[in-house]
């Protein structure tokens, strides 16, 4: 039985339709990631699920009962707000307990559960401390410890990470998968953050303008995103995108890129005389002081090191710039100037120019 | 997919009726309040003395029509307007005034202004009562240091010439701190980086005030402004405890006039009439100022 | 403002201290005749110089006025209970109903919603005689002439629409997610409202429950037109002390200190809320 | 009683201490003031009981509304007695004269019947009488099963019985025999010259014969005297400025306020030439030598600035200045009184009246017990208890009015007052024709007044738009 099932959501505001045919299924246990742009209408998402707001058509089932009657707090459910949404009078301690004071009669027991959460979030020394006293961390960590305290069947994290600053964010980015996988809950975790989403998610479910376009494991999305928005949404440096009208050249589509006609393997074969994109993606552009068979020569632009990557900006003669990221930072020997590049043609996606459907390569 | 899938999520009942639970006993409460209202504006469509009860009858707008050739109710319209006006515009130039001398946020200023809000705490019926024994013409103490300075017929609220005046000062004493307050909170909320700007580049003060200052404030004003005439127009407590409208009839505003047609000569059809109409205006004041200050909350919404 | 002169120091000085004058010489005069006899204020010209009495406060607060024509039994201290009590059961009543409507109409956005609240508002500014003359002739018949419930009920007509308006500003000022937060952790839809929304809109509740105490205090018209002796708050009652062997001006003064002391007591200790309400409630509501 | 306090009260019979004393004394003792009224007038109270049942409605609740003033405060000190006689409740509510006929017409014109009996003038009753918010008195008296049989309605002053008796009809003579009693005479004050013996001395002037040396003396106190201004009256914009000295005035010099014409319509007659000269003379005694704010004065003020010595004379009721000349005024025992005649060819004074009486709720529930009242109220034995042990002066039965120890009270400490009344009293009326529209008439009379005496307009044409003014708003209410 799924914990969370979304049939054929509907929801618009005065503004216009946000959400618009929305279907979900999550599993006990598992991190639904649901992944968009800001405006996309995942915080809506949870909120019809938290039970704050009523979806227009359309139902939720949670652990198989139809909630459509039910009030938030008859859902069973913990979340964490994007902005905190810690009680400002009252104290850490009280905040977290609140999940606790409606169902628990037990001081003792509310005590205990508490106390075993702020250790395991690592925030027992501020429980006695009023939310404008503690750090965005604090309070973030107080949050989610509300959020987990009463061991809800359901989370709903709404982008947790947002307000807070890189280092914690990156911190609570390790942390949290084994804190999720812990509670054993089933969750929802909102968030425009790729990364965030790749790192937690058993499957991500990425939400663009009103609707679902892909639900995938994040490998997946990854390689073999459904779209070219998808593609574009995962990657940093993102994914270059090339227009182009491969033809068909010994059985194998041909493109031109950089005034050299570069061949895909044979399964991209059904996309030539399209109008396509091409996805390359930075790492898959190898560059390379000498020239060999597939390359094509370029200008290396600017070199910019990113997290754990060096990134450079190449300019093909015909003046196209293009992305690679090579892993190091250390890349002492890679200058300003002449260089030649060559595609992992493999890993090309190739998307129709105008609906921006993947349509190469074919998921087997 | 199951064929329940489809069906439109039942509303949550409730929910949907939660609001009006919440607010209609307060609306129940004034809602009686409406009654009177109605009553009143057939009232005035009556030829209604209660001491000339075989006279009563319905006479449609008859009593309104009289207005306009009745130079007594001209005379109430002036001094209503005259009124108004003379106050809130004291009041907004003089509250204007304090407020930007108290504009810093100093301990001496901050206890100024906490200590000019004691006039406003002060009922209108009582602070009258006070100025009424400061002007006594024989032991009051106005009246005295007004003869020190060598003005020895002045009269106060008793001759026509001044009683305008007098009642205009005892309004000026009790509401012009409301309007330094107002102002004075929007002063010390106006963003800084334009007058910081301006100082740098050496602009004139005078420039500073009529262009930034004004223009910004602006809008706290025209809430001040209108909170203000709206009250103002209405103006009983201090002039019926002054003088009872008098002397003469120079300070017969609306709400003075009905109230002495309806408790003195019974004439609850012309007193009725009389307030109608002073309903009429400040309803169209009062739409101008809600629509004002909704604005205004947005903003200052917008920006917190 | 870094560059103001000395001179201009000075002026602003004389001109806050010439302020201060205008508006509280009148509040300190009132003070000094109350304790002053008769005789002491006729005198002319007038003098701060004088032996202080307590005669007036004295008969004020026994009620017993020594005349020619015998004791007299002033019911000052009676008024004063009447403006405590009115004003705030007023306050009190205008509380219960309005902050659960100034929640729905911030929270909710409902048919009908911005008419009512509309509608409360505009009571206002609606002029008050205009409702109380006509209701004079009605009171007798809803049984609510010389009622304490009556006066309250019209002194709602001040202190709701105060209310409304500025409590409604601080619940939307709330984020509600905070209050979601607490319903997802259990809570019904009362309890969030009484433990979350309540206490945080908390100084706006407390500056408008204030200030409507305040002007239901200064309420004068009201009173003048429904309240029997027995009923007549302090602003009435202070225009009774005329008696026989003249005006007990001493006695005026005594009582209209006695009269705005709760009032002025109130602005100086919870000025911040005050300030901050009256302001709010004008601008932001 | 404790033997002390007994003492006490012979003492005050013995007339060995004041009144004044005795209050203070009692209260001393322990004694509340209402007790030692009552013991002081429990014996007349013994005298009234005979032959009449009067606990008949015992147990009943009055609840009477009184204006703050001397008579209340005497019929209040005496009320225990009331209480012992009937067996009846009776509180009362208060209210100072500013607001008082407000509260009047707030609590009738809604039909409130809260009220059983209240206190009145005469004027008001012809609004009360149409408008049905009063009973007509006349048939209680007449029933002898409702009244004393030793009630002696006749004992009252035949021109208070007629000037509290009107028929309904707008310009009706007042006390005609279709007249309905509207309410019952109670006391009653005339309008007549009180002034400051000390002052007039000082200034070498005698109390003034007539109008035109009213102004000239006035001007000349109010000169000499430097600080005390000549003549105190009333200015404030309401029909209690018409109706004290200025319409007693007015009619010594055969002037009227309106006419009724042959088909019973109602003129304005504010415009006459006499009348015009008269107001110049008026206005002209207010602008010399008149208060400062004299546009806001109504009889309080006219009466303090009297005991403050503030003025040196008043044109205003004569128990003002009774008042004025006891309790701890400053001028105390330095006022004289004086009848007033203010045409130099009129024979005698014509003073207006203000008669304090006693009116009937038409909507209460208890109407023959609060007759009761009423006729306690107005008898013989409280009249004569409140004339000669407190304020009730001006009594209004001729059986006190004549009483011994009442002038030889007054006489002893209240100079030429008894005199005063007796010279004044015989022309005392109401001098106003009764007609529903009184009190807008008499308040745009005194807000044209308080014009002319503010030379906002001049005399002539200000009486002639007041006199336009008012035929038109007795032609819209079908009277003129």
């Amino acid at each position: 039985m799924a914990q969370v099932e979304i049939r054929n959501i509907h929801k618009g505001f005065k503004s216009g339709a946000v959400l618009s045919d929305i279907s979900l299924t999550a599993e006990t246990g598992e991190i639904v990631v649901v992944f968009g742009p800001s405006g996309a209408g995942k915080t809506v998402l949870l909120r019809l699920i938290a039970g704050v707001e009523e979806p227009d058509e359309g139902a939720i089932f949670l652990q198989g009962r139809d909630v459509a009657d039910a009030p938030p707090e008859a859902r069973g459910l913990g979340m964490a707000f994007q902005n905190f949404a810690l009680f400002p009078h009252m104290s850490a301690y009280d905040n977290i307990a609140s999940a606790l004071t409606a169902r628990e009669r037990s001081p003792a027991i509310i005590k205990a559960k508490v106390d075993n959460v702020a250790k395991l979030l690592k925030i027992s020394h501020v429980m006695q401390h009023a939310p404008r006293e503690l750090s965005n961390g604090q309070k973030q960590r107080t949050a989610l410890a509300r959020a987990l305290v009463a061991d809800p069947r359901i989370l709903l994290l709404d982008d947790p990470l947002r307000n807070v600053d890189a280092k914690l964010r990156y911190e609570m980015r390790l942390e949290l998968p084994s804190l999720l996988k812990a509670s054993g809950s089933t969750v929802l975790y909102v968030t425009q953050d790729y990364k965030e989403a790749m790192a937690l998610g058993d499957k991500i479910a990425v939400l663009l303008e009103g609707g679902f376009v892909q639900i995938a494991t994040p490998t997946e999305v990854y390689r073999a995103p459904a779209t070219l928005g998808v593609a574009r949404l995962f990657g940093d440096p993102t994914i270059n995108v090339i227009p182009a009208e491969p033809s068909l050249r010994d059985g194998r589509s041909v493109f031109d890129l950089g005034g050299v006609s570069l061949s895909l393997p044979a399964r991209y074969a059904a996309v030539a005389g399209k109008s396509c994109m091409l996805g390359i993606r930075p790492e898959s552009i190898i560059v390379e002081e000498a020239p060999s068979a597939e390359s094509f020569p370029v200008e290396v632009v600017a070199i910019t090191p990113l997290n754990e990557k060096s990134v450079l900006l190449l300019r093909t003669y015909d003046g196209r710039e293009i992305l690679a990221a090579e892993a190091g930072v250390e890349q002492s020997s890679r200058r300003i100037g002449a260089a030649c590049a060559r595609l992992d043609a493999d890993a090309v996606l190739v998307f129709d120019a105008a609906s921006g459907r993947r349509i190469a390569p074919v998921q087997s | 997919m199951t064929a329940e899938t489809i069906q439109a999520p039942r509303r949550r009942r409730k929910t949907k009726l939660l609001p009006y639970l919440l607010s209609l006993p307060a609306l129940l409460v004034c809602v009686g309040i409406l009654i009177p209202f109605v009553t009143a504006v057939y009232y005035s469509m009556l030829r209604f003395r209660l001491n000339l009860p075989a006279m009563k009858g319905f006479i449609w707008f008859d009593n309104y029509i009289n207005f306009l050739s009745d130079s007594e109710f001209w005379n109430t319209v002036r001094v209503s307007l005259l009124y108004t006006g003379l106050t809130v515009g004291v009041e907004l130039v003089f509250g204007l005034a304090i407020a930007m001398l108290l504009q810093k946020q100093t301990r001496f200023n901050n206890l100024a202004s906490i200590l000019l809000l004691l006039p406003l705490m002060t009922a209108p019926a009582l602070a009258a009562l006070m100025w009424k024994l400061m002007t006594n013409p024989n032991f009051g103490v106005l009246s005295y240091l007004v003869q020190l300075a060598g003005v020895s017929d002045f009269k106060w609220a008793s001759a026509p010439s001044t009683a305008l005046f007098t009642v205009v000062l005892v309004d000026v004493w009790v509401y012009t701190p409301f309007i330094m307050i107002l102002l004075l909170a929007g002063l010390r909320s106006l963003p800084r980086q334009p007058f910081e700007a301006a100082a740098l580049d050496g602009v004139p003060r005078r420039f500073v005030f009529f262009r930034i200052t004004l223009p910004m404030l602006a809008p706290y004003m025209i809430t001040a402004t209108l909170f203000r005439l709206l009250d103002s127009i209405q103006q009983f407590d201090i002039i019926y405890s002054m003088t009872q409208g008098g002397p003469g009839n120079t300070l017969l505003v609306f709400q003075v006039r009905s109230y002495l047609e309806f408790y003195q000569y019974t004439n609850v059809a012309k007193s009725a009439a009389l307030l109608v109409i002073l309903w009429a205006i400040t309803y169209a004041l009062s739409n101008i100022f809600i629509k004002q200050w909704l604005k205004l909350r947005e903003r200052a919404r917008g920006s917190a | 403002m870094e560059h103001t002169s000395r001179l201009e120091r000075i002026i602003r000085i004389v001109l806050v201290a010439l302020i201060l004058i205008f508006f509280l010489f009148p509040i300190f005069w009132i003070f000094l005749m109350s304790f002053q006899t008769n005789e002491d204020i006729l005198r002319i010209p007038p003098s701060p110089f004088f032996t202080p009495t307590i005669s007036n406060y004295q008969a004020l607060i026994t009620g017993k006025l020594v005349s020619a024509a015998g004791t007299l039994d002033i019911p000052f201290m009676r008024n004063l209970w009447n403006s405590v009590l009115l004003s705030s059961v007023s306050v009190v009543i205008a509380l219960i109903l309005g902050v659960p409507a100034a929640y729905a109409f911030a929270r909710f956005k409902f048919r009908l919603g911005e008419d009512i609240a509309f509608t409360l508002l505009s009571f206002r500014f609606a002029p008050p005689l205009l409702v109380l003359l006509p209701l004079s002739l009605y009171f007798q018949e809803i049984g609510l002439t010389d009622t304490y419930a009556g006066l309250i009920w019209v002194y709602q007509l001040i202190a709701l629409p105060l209310i409304l308006w500025i409590v409604r500003g601080y619940f939307e000022d709330i984020s509600p997610d905070i209050e979601y937060a607490y319903r997802i952790g259990g809570h019904s839809w009362w309890r969030t409202f009484t433990r979350i929304a309540v206490p945080l809109a908390g100084p706006g509740i407390a500056a408008a429950g204030l200030l409507a105490f305040i002007f239901c205090w200064n309420n004068f018209v009201f009173a003048l037109i429904l309240a029997s002796a027995d009923k007549q708050p302090v602003t009435v009652g202070s225009l009774a002390f005329v008696t026989a062997s003249g005006i007990q001006y001493g006695q005026i003064a005594a009582a209209i200190v006695l009269s705005v002391t709760p009032t002025l007591a109130i602005a100086l200790y919870a000025q911040r809320y005050l300030v901050e309400g009256l302001s709010l409630g004008a601008v932001k509501g | 009683m404790s033997q002390k306090a007994k003492d006490f009260f012979e003492q005050y019979k013995a007339g060995k201490i004041s009144r004044r004393d005795l209050m203070l004394g009692a209260g001393k003792l322990g004694i509340s003031a209402a007790t030692a009224n009552f013991m002081l007038n429990a014996a007349s109270t013994q005298a009234l009981a005979a032959d009449f049942d009067w606990k008949k409605f015992k147990g009943a609740k009055l609840h009477l509304l009184l204006n703050k003033h001397p008579y209340a405060d005497a019929m209040i000190a005496d009320l225990d007695n009331f209480k012992a006689l009937t067996g009846m409740e009776a509180t009362y509510d208060i209210f100072p004269e500013d607001v008082y006929f407000d509260k009047v017409t707030a609590a009738l014109s809604s039909k409130s019947s809260q009220y059983d009996a209240f206190m009145t003038g005469a004027y008001m009753t012809w609004t009360y009488g149409p408008a049905g918010w009063v009973d007509d008195l006349g048939a209680y008296i007449k029933d002898p099963a409702k009244t004393n049989p030793k009630y002696a309605w006749d004992d009252v002053l035949p021109g208070l019985r007629a000037s509290t008796a009107w028929n309904g009809v707008p310009g009706g003579a007042l006390g005609s025999a279709d007249a309905k009693q509207w309410c019952i005479p109670w006391a009653y004050e005339l309008n007549s010259i009180a002034y400051n013996r000390k002052m007039y001395d000082k200034a070498g002037v005698q109390p003034p014969m007539n109008m035109p040396d009213l102004v000239e003396k006035a001007a000349k106190l109010t000169k000499d005297l430097g600080g005390p201004y000549g003549i105190g009256v009333r200015g404030s914009r309401s029909w209690a400025t018409i109706h004290p000295g200025f319409l007693s005035g007015y009619a010594n010099y055969g002037q009227k306020d309106l006419t009724v014409g042959a088909d019973g319509k109602l003129k304005a007659a504010m415009n006459t030439a006499g009348s015009k000269a008269y107001h110049k003379l008026f206005i002209e005694m207010v602008q010399n030598s008149g208060p400062k704010n004299w546009s806001t004065y109504t009889w309080y003020q006219v009466g303090t600035d009297l005991g403050a010595g503030a003025s040196a004379t008043i044109y205003d009721a004569d128990v003002l200045g009774y008042f004025m000349d006891g309790g701890d005024n400053k001028e105390k025992g330095n006022l004289g009184f004086h009848a007033f005649a203010p045409n130099p060819e009129a024979k005698a004074p014509t003073p207006n009246i203000w008669i304090w009486s006693l009116a009937m709720n038409s909507f209460g529930t208890q109407k023959d017990a609060a007759w009761y009242f009423m006729q306690w109220a107005s008898s013989t034995e409280h009249d004569l208890f409140g004339a000669t042990k407190t304020d009730f002066v001006n009594p209004v039965r001729a059986s006190v009015a004549n009483d011994e120890a009442f002038k030889t009270r007054l006489n002893k400490s209240y100079a030429g007052y008894v005199d005063q009344l007796a010279a004044s009293s015989p022309g005392a009326k109401i001098y106003f024709t009764p007609q529903p529209l009184f009190f807008d008439v008499t308040t745009l009379w005194a807000e044209t007044l308080q014009k002319m005496v503010a030379k906002e307009v001049p005399v002539d044409e200000g009486l002639d738009q007041l006199a336009a003014t008012i035929d038109k708003q007795l032609k819209d209410a079908g009277l003129g």
